[in-house]
């Protein structure tokens, strides 16, 4: 009964979606657009089951007063104030959930996702060394296309925007198109395992 | 009689579209008719005029401006249609001829899809034959996946230490095949860590992959009979956002200082923060993604990475489990044979012969 | 401990600093080098250069705030142009977000040209579903997108009136930052529905769209800040895409001297290692 | 007046986070936090008002489509996991979810990504690039094959394999400095112009 529906439920949405995609007729016709609905649902209820998990971690901290609890009563208060604000009010341009949106999440998105270009020059200086043969042609790569996208590299040679855009076309392009096979051929395979019931760590444990 | 003229010599100057088709909507549930003509240069707009048979009256259905040149009309299933598409400027007006009759129908079959379903049919063939096999106790070979044999060290690494392990499930969501592959993964890691009694912390961006994650951390605990070490707080949601979900993943790294970090399942933007966090502490890191444009920042940044289909391969690997083994060698099989249609394809392609490209495009 | 093995162990914080110099700096004191226009960008350009004034084209605006330095500024950019050739702007979005910036772009530039809402451009609002959504606007507009962004029914706008598919847009373009956005577009609306399409995309993803350009699948792609300063270039015109650009370069050019650098101390490294032995 | 806070927040957080690049500090953990906080309420409201609303009230109890019980049980059933006796239930939408989306991509992978990849490799071998490009589809695709040890002429072959991957490894890498470069201009122009006014 704990294992058995949740396969049968599996299969049964598996070949449903299969079937689907060959037959446009109702009662397939929308199936698609249908269970892509179901699943965003399902998503949301998860996001309460999230929200759950970080009050009671968080709460936790604070009354046993772990170390850093200071932390988790600003973690709190933010997350209350966005619920209680977007909930209450709506989450609309013009509305106060808003604000706090556009002036505290977006600009520390923005600033995670900016220290990317400090990581990259750090990482770049430190793994770009010529100590392999595979690491030579990493590192070979990566400079003639970085010169290739920068007008100093034409300065160096005039070919160089060539042979940047070369190696992006082709070498690079074939080594992608070989990753992207296998993963077609692992995740086609990883499906029918899963529709068949072979497959079932999503189930918990892996039994 | 002068505004007579005046119309007439109006309705002269304006030309009616031409080359009404009228065709049931191809390839969908039916209740639908399509129609296309060729723009008339004196447009302003079209009107689209339709008829029921049995009929005789046309009934304007809509109006569209004069770029338009194709039209999708709602009908009902069955019922016999011809079309009229007015040419319109100001109150001046010219139709085209009646169409043909048309009616529309739901189609059972996609038959731009033949050729998908002939590939789906014969690699389903393929694997389920090699699973078949497989049951049946053939033995099955599988070369060394490098980073897969670093596991077992980097767990060593942090009990030694008395450090925890960091283990990232990707950003996902759990119908992603690279979380389901990572899913595998931490399995055989949290078991390996619980005989260990070394702690395992799992944050997770994605709430519907936490409890899958506590599910699976506690019954390897359990399996391995050390109910004792599972601490449910050690998997837990961080929050949906992406970048919210590195800010505090790089400050559990340089708090907790982790002895060995895995990155394992779908990743983005935020792979190169995290990698470069965990390498800055000098952590084992271990990685593997099906993620093509983040898998250069795990190559430059971590010890060991997965590399796309290696990731899937892994829980094969790990678990030498005979169907998972069956289906990776159906795998291999197929990609013999497509490496053989490359062969074959580029030389025909080379003397010229074009018909085989037809095979696969839909 | 040697000059040498000092500069192998190199805080990375050095770097850091470095990095934040040869961007502030810059931006502090423009250079001004020069921008050359790519054939990708002019390709944007003169798609919308050859359409008569008052025709329509529909903007898609799929990106988010993260993505905005790249490709906000390109946004600006091509709404400038139409604004300025009384292009009439249809806008609407496959990101949620997207909208919202989207809509900020609008309503700068339309202030600046004296354009009205409804009549000159219009925003349709987000729409979840991607390539679903543009597949269901392919066969009726006015259904798809029933209200626009602030929920007032299309028929009360001019703009909107007989438009029912694609036809009636000389042009699409998209903004893009990732899935659904360009792929979606080229593969409905002009692989199916022959419609121009144009893109402005973030430059992670511009390698991937170069096919695409050359197989005339898209009229012309801005790729990256480059790709709006480029833009910026054709307008004659500074904005933020240009004013990032020295910035942009010389940054680029500090981290290959980096990499070259590590190289050089690791081999005189490995040098000095072998002579030990 | 709303605005300039905004922006003064906005740059405070900014910096904040940056501080991070130093090292470890409160600073940064309060950035963190408020950040955890803040986002994790934004995407529960933003699938409340973008999902929950439009994709089961409305239809449900507005429209009075009985069908969408369905996905609200199935909802339910995954806050069942908090129940210990039968959290097992939340496994149901789990499997309905793993399930509709291995039978989408049962379908969809081969066609998008083998087939298409497949034919756009089948071009006629009468130029150096398009040897290279024949060459490195082939070899790669012999590095992915695991039933044998890549070992004498085999384990060549796939050698060569992986020196495709790193060669396009390391062109990927360079190609996104110059973006990852860009986000960092942006942020730099909203401290220098919208908040200090420095520039223009």
């Amino acid at each position: 009964m704990k294992r058995q529906i949740p396969l049968i439920i599996t299969f049964i949405a598996g070949i449903v979606m299969i079937i689907q995609y060959f037959i446009p007729h109702e009662p397939f016709a929308g199936m698609q657009q249908l269970f892509n609905q179901w699943y965003l649902i399902i998503a949301a209820f998860a996001m309460i089951l999230g929200i759950g998990n970080l009050l009671k971690i968080h709460s936790g901290r604070i009354s046993r007063k772990t170390s850093g609890w200071g932390y988790s009563i600003v973690l709190l208060t933010g997350l209350t104030v966005m619920l209680i604000s977007g909930l209450g009010w709506g989450i609309e341009r013009g509305t106060f959930f808003f604000y706090l949106f556009w002036n505290l999440h977006i600009p520390m998105a923005s600033t995670m996702f900016a220290l990317l270009a400090f990581f990259v020059a750090s990482a770049s200086y430190r793994a770009f060394r010529a100590r392999t043969i595979e690491a030579t042609l990493l590192l070979i790569a990566a400079i003639v296309v970085m010169l290739s996208r920068v007008p100093l590299g034409g300065y160096i040679w005039s070919k160089i925007p060539f042979a940047g855009d070369w190696i992006m076309s082709y070498p690079n392009m074939a080594g992608q198109r070989a990753i992207m096979i296998g993963i077609a051929l692992g995740t086609v395979s990883t499906s029918l395992r899963i529709i068949l019931g072979i497959e079932r760590t999503y189930l918990g444990g892996g039994k | 009689m002068t505004t007579i003229v005046l119309l007439t010599l109006l309705y002269l100057q304006i030309s009616p579209p031409k080359d009404v088709r009228v065709f049931d909507t191809p390839n969908d549930a039916g209740g639908s008719i399509t129609i296309t003509w060729e723009s008339s240069p004196d447009a302003e707009g079209y009107r689209i005029l339709r008829m029921a048979l049995p009929d005789s009256v046309y009934t304007p259905v809509d109006w569209v401006d004069a770029a338009t040149k194709r039209y999708v009309d709602k009908v009902e299933d069955g019922v016999k249609y011809r079309y009229i598409i007015r040419t319109e400027r100001g109150s001046a007006y010219a139709d085209s001829e009646p169409t043909d009759e048309v009616w529309s129908h739901g189609n059972v079959f996609h038959r731009g899809r033949t050729n998908v379903l002939i590939g789906v049919a014969v690699y389903t063939t393929l694997l389920l034959s090699f699973i078949y096999f497989a049951k049946r106790g053939k033995k099955l070979f599988v070369r060394k996946i490098a980073g897969l044999d670093a596991v077992d060290e980097a767990i060593g690494r942090a009990t030694e230490m008395g450090k925890p392990v960091l283990y990232i499930p990707g950003l996902s969501t759990i119908s992603d095949v690279a979380t389901l592959a990572s899913l595998n993964i931490l399995g055989r890691i949290a078991r390996k860590a619980a005989v260990h009694g070394t702690r395992v912390i799992v944050p997770n961006r994605n709430p519907i992959v936490m409890p899958v994650c506590q599910e699976i951390v506690r019954e390897a605990c359990l399996d391995v009979g050390r109910p004792d070490v599972y601490r449910e707080d050690d998997i837990f949601y961080i929050t949906f956002s992406q970048f919210g979900y590195t800010a505090a993943v790089d400050g559990i790294m340089l708090r907790e200082k982790p002895a060995a970090n895995f990155f394992l399942g779908m990743f983005w933007a935020e792979s190169l923060i995290l990698a470069e966090t965990g390498a800055s502490t000098g952590a084992i890191q271990i990685a593997g993604t099906d993620a093509i444009h983040q898998l250069p920042f795990f190559i430059t940044a971590c010890d060991y990475t997965l590399i796309g289909e290696e990731l899937y391969a892994a829980s094969a690997y790990l678990s030498r489990e005979p169907l998972s083994l069956g289906s990776l060698k159906g795998q291999d099989w197929t990609k013999l044979i497509i490496g053989g249609l490359i062969v074959a394809g580029v030389i025909l392609v080379s003397f010229g012969s074009d018909w085989f490209l037809g095979l696969f495009s839909s | 401990m040697s000059i040498v093995d000092r500069l192998k162990t190199i805080d990375r914080r050095i770097i850091f600093v470095a990095i934040s110099l040869a961007v502030i700096i810059p931006l502090l004191f423009p250079i001004g080098l020069p921008i050359m226009v790519s054939p990708p960008a002019q390709g944007l350009y003169d798609a919308i250069e050859e359409l008569k004034p008052g025709s329509k084209v529909l903007l898609s605006f799929d990106y988010d705030p993260s993505t905005m330095p790249e490709v906000y500024p390109m946004n600006l950019g091509v709404v400038r142009h139409c604004f300025s050739k009384n292009i009439k702007l249809v806008g609407m979005g496959l990101w949620p977000t997207g909208v919202l910036l989207g809509q900020e772009a609008f309503e700068l530039l339309a202030e600046e040209y004296g354009k009205t809402y409804g009549e000159d451009y219009i925003n349709l609002g987000f729409k979840a579903g991607g390539i679903v959504v543009i597949s269901a606007m392919a066969e009726n507009i006015p259904e798809t997108f029933p209200e626009d962004y602030a929920g007032t029914s299309i028929e009360e706008f001019p703009i909107m009136k007989g438009v029912k598919n694609f036809d009636s847009f000389g042009l699409a373009v998209c903004f893009s930052a990732g899935d659904p956005g360009v792929r979606e577009w080229v593969m409905i609306a002009h692989s199916r529905y022959g419609k121009k399409v144009g893109a402005g995309i973030t430059a992670v993803m511009a390698p991937a769209y170069y096919p695409y350009l050359q197989a005339g699948q898209l009229v012309g792609l801005l790729g990256g800040m480059k790709g709006a300063a480029e833009y910026e270039t054709l307008l004659k015109y500074k904005g933020t895409g240009s004013a990032g650009m020295d910035a942009q370069s010389i940054a680029h050019s500090l981290i290959i001297v980096f990499i070259i650098f590590g190289n050089v101390i690791y081999f005189i490294a490995r040098r000095k290692e072998r002579k030990k032995v | 007046m709303f605005e300039t806070i905004g922006i003064w927040i906005a740059a405070l957080l900014t910096l904040c986070i940056f501080s991070f690049l130093y090292k470890d500090n409160p600073f940064y953990k309060f950035a963190e936090h408020l950040f955890i906080g803040v986002s994790a309420g934004y995407w529960a409201c933003y699938y409340y008002h973008n999902v929950l609303q439009p994709n089961l009230f409305v239809p449900l109890f507005q429209e009075g489509r009985p069908i969408f019980i369905i996905p609200l049980v199935l909802g339910i059933m995954m806050l069942l996991h908090l129940v210990p006796k039968i959290s097992w239930i939340s496994r149901w939408p789990l499997a309905f979810i793993v399930g509709t989306y291995a039978g989408y991509y049962l379908i969809t992978y081969l066609q998008t990504n083998a087939l298409e990849q497949v034919t756009a490799t089948l071009v006629p071998l009468v130029t150096f690039s398009s040897v290279v490009l024949f060459v490195g589809v082939t070899t790669g695709l012999v590095y992915f094959f695991f039933s044998k040890e890549h070992k004498g002429t085999f384990g060549g072959i796939a050698k060569f394999g992986i020196w495709f991957l790193m060669i396009a490894f390391g062109a990927s890498f360079g190609y996104t400095v110059m973006a990852r470069i860009s986000l960092l201009i942006g942020r730099m122009t909203f401290l220098l112009k919208d908040w200090l006014h420095i520039i223009q």
